[in-house]
């Protein structure tokens, strides 16, 4: 096994960890402010960690720029709507969690 | 035989599921979303069956057909949609009168 | 693609997958057609468009998955959402629970809906397992189609033989279809004006967002339309990217400025149809039929076509979006 | 390695199924939509990792749609769906 396919299998475990991670906390997390924070934070680590990997086996340069761009759209949009949703809620009168 | 059976038996259960669901409910909107999953249905069956070339390119003539047809889907449904909103602003709701089979 | 891996590992894996993704299909339509809250229907229903376009990848058909992502992810979604947004803004006092779930087929008759309920079944029962076996004994893949497609690939100007058939050799289907996008617009807009919705002003971070998106979804609708010649792309793809960067601006809350509501809009509207058609009926004058495009020159007169029909695809879809026809001063 | 790609790609789209339930359960819409914008990214990485399983490529721009339109829904969630009035189980 190549160096590089060996970090690319690291990278990918560590990233669908994180995904694994951001959905137990969709799923067992009490309000929707902290959902969102397990997934926005979840989801963005993840595909970042699933990027890097993939970027490893990537056949051009250009291919490793296009994952790259996907990875910061996601990021760009997933903080942002994650901020908005937030928003919304709040304005909704939606009380955070207390213990 | 192999997968691509599969997905042409799913795609005859969706179309007969939103064939269904277009008959049985009374409420407007969800008649869409009942044709748009029957429509779906249809593209899975033709795109499956396009997949049927061993090894080879699949069959572009479908995959062409499918994408007008997905185009031409959201325009209907947007169409649709628009309709909806009128029967609800002249009739006050958007399902359709409930139907005494007596 | 099952083919070229020999690996049964691979196979399995395949198998597995695929028996996931159809059984997530199956159930998604189910529950989206099915749940008692319609917000929650049209989550479903979003997500079930997600499936489909993974669906599309595995299927190897990377073209409709194009189009299926951008309008299932972008402008199906956005549609479904607004719409049911200004049903509920129209009647307030009725609760959602209230109106929950009401079927045809409610008879206080308890027999009557029993029979009428099993003859239904026994119907969609014999239709299942009529287009079951029609499915199943299809004959095996001709590949006279194919053939003639692959053949002629080299005299259509583009080696996307997706895109050559689109506009090339069945430019009729897409000529057909753009008309029928225009209809579409027109049935809307004739059902008159329809209130606007209450609109806050964008917040920073929104206005952050769509200023870096908007721009960002121009260019990569250009794009799909350059690659379309000889990748997956083209002209639906570009157009339905742009629709959704015309419905990201309209949800932020910007309209068209006055002036070009009126002709302006309608020319491009109709301009992709037009360069379609115009350069149909001039290769007629030239001695050729319909629609039947040279060999030096198709390459270039379908990325022509293709530029303009991307454009009146793009704002026609946005102003599907918009509902009810953009307002504009009418001259005394 | 194709088999370990689809192997992660089948993962992903377990915790995809697994997420739905978070949008049948609720409570509020917005529970409902972080879901939906989970899919989103999941189904991107799935798109990934499909295409480098199957070794093509051009099924990269997929996943770059998805990313681009991921904000669409969610943005008209916000400004139509939840800008005004009482959604039928929002404030629980």
């Amino acid at each position: 096994m190549l160096l590089s396919e060996f970090f690319t299998v690291i990278l990918l475990l560590a990233g669908a960890f994180f995904f694994l991670a951001g959905t137990v906390g969709l799923l067992r997390f009490p309000d929707v402010y902290t959902r969102l924070h397990a997934l926005t934070k979840a989801d963005n680590v993840g595909l970042g960690l699933m990027v890097l990997g993939l970027a490893l086996q990537a056949e051009s340069w250009a291919m490793t720029g296009k994952l790259i761009l996907i990875w910061l759209c996601v990021l760009l949009s997933s903080a942002s709507v994650a901020h908005l949703i937030a928003n919304a809620a709040r304005k909704k009168g939606i009380e955070p969690w207390k213990q | 035989m192999n997968t691509l059976y599969l997905y042409t038996i799913v795609g005859v259960g969706l179309f007969t599921l939103g064939l269904y669901a277009l008959l049985i409910h009374s409420d407007l909107l969800r008649k869409i979303l009942a044709i748009n999953i029957m429509g779906s249905g249809v593209f899975l069956i033709l795109v499956a069956l396009a997949a049927r070339t061993q090894g080879a390119v699949p069959d572009p003539v479908p995959h062409a057909m499918v994408i007008t047809g997905i185009v031409v889907a959201v325009s209907a449904t947007a169409l649709a949609l628009a309709l909806v909103i009128r029967v609800r602003t002249k009739v006050g709701h958007a399902n359709l009168p409930e139907q005494s089979l007596e | 693609m099952e083919a070229m891996t020999s690996l049964p590992l691979m196979t399995l894996m395949q198998l597995l997958f695929d028996t996931l993704l159809g059984f997530a299909l199956l159930w998604l339509g189910w529950r989206a057609l099915a749940s008692p809250d319609l917000f929650q229907a049209i989550v479903l229903f979003i997500a079930f468009g997600l499936l489909m376009a993974i669906v599309w990848v595995r299927l190897d058909a990377p073209d409709v998955a194009l189009a299926e992502a951008a309008i299932g992810a972008g402008l199906t979604g956005a549609l479904l959402l607004t719409t049911l947004a200004r049903l509920e803004a129209k009647n307030r006092s009725k609760s959602a629970l209230e109106k929950k779930h009401k079927v045809w087929l409610m008879t206080e008759n308890v027999k009557l809906k029993t029979a009428s309920f099993l003859w239904l079944m026994v119907i969609l029962m014999l239709l299942v397992s009529g287009l079951v076996y029609a499915v199943l004994t299809l004959q095996e893949q001709t590949f006279e189609l194919q053939m003639l497609v692959s053949k002629n690939l080299e005299s259509s100007g583009v080696s996307n033989p997706v895109t050559a058939v689109l506009l090339n050799f069945r430019g009729y289907d897409t000529l057909l279809e753009m008309s029928v996008l225009l209809l579409a617009l027109l049935g809307v807009w004739s059902f008159g004006g329809i209130p606007k919705p209450h609109e806050s002003l964008p917040g920073p971070v929104l206005n952050m967002l769509s200023r870096l998106l908007i721009p960002l979804l121009i260019i990569v609708a250009g794009y799909f339309l350059w690659v379309g010649s000889d990748a997956p792309g083209g002209a639906f793809q570009g157009g339905s990217v742009l629709g959704a960067a015309g419905v990201l601006l309209l949800l932020v809350g910007w309209r068209l400025c006055i002036r070009f509501v009126g002709l302006p809009l309608r020319i491009i509207l109709v301009f992709g149809l037009g360069v379609f058609v115009s350069a149909a009926v001039v290769l007629i004058f030239l001695g050729r039929q319909f629609m039947e495009y040279p060999p030096s020159v198709a390459g270039a007169l379908i990325l022509l076509i293709e530029a303009a029909a991307t454009l009146s695809i793009g704002i026609t879809l946005a102003a599907l979006f918009l509902v009810g026809r953009p307002e504009f001063r009418r001259h005394k | 390695m194709e088999i370990f790609y689809l192997s992660i790609a089948f993962f992903l789209l377990l915790t995809l199924l697994a997420g739905l339930w978070r949008v049948l359960r609720g409570p509020t819409a917005a529970d409902r939509m972080l879901a939906a914008q989970l899919f989103g990214t999941t189904a991107v990485a799935c798109v990934l990792l499909l295409a480098q399983a199957f070794e093509r490529p051009v099924l990269r721009d997929v996943a770059l749609i998805f990313a681009l339109l991921a904000a669409v829904t969610a943005i008209a969630f916000v400004r139509r769906a939840w800008a005004s009035g009482e959604h039928s189980d929002a404030a629980k």
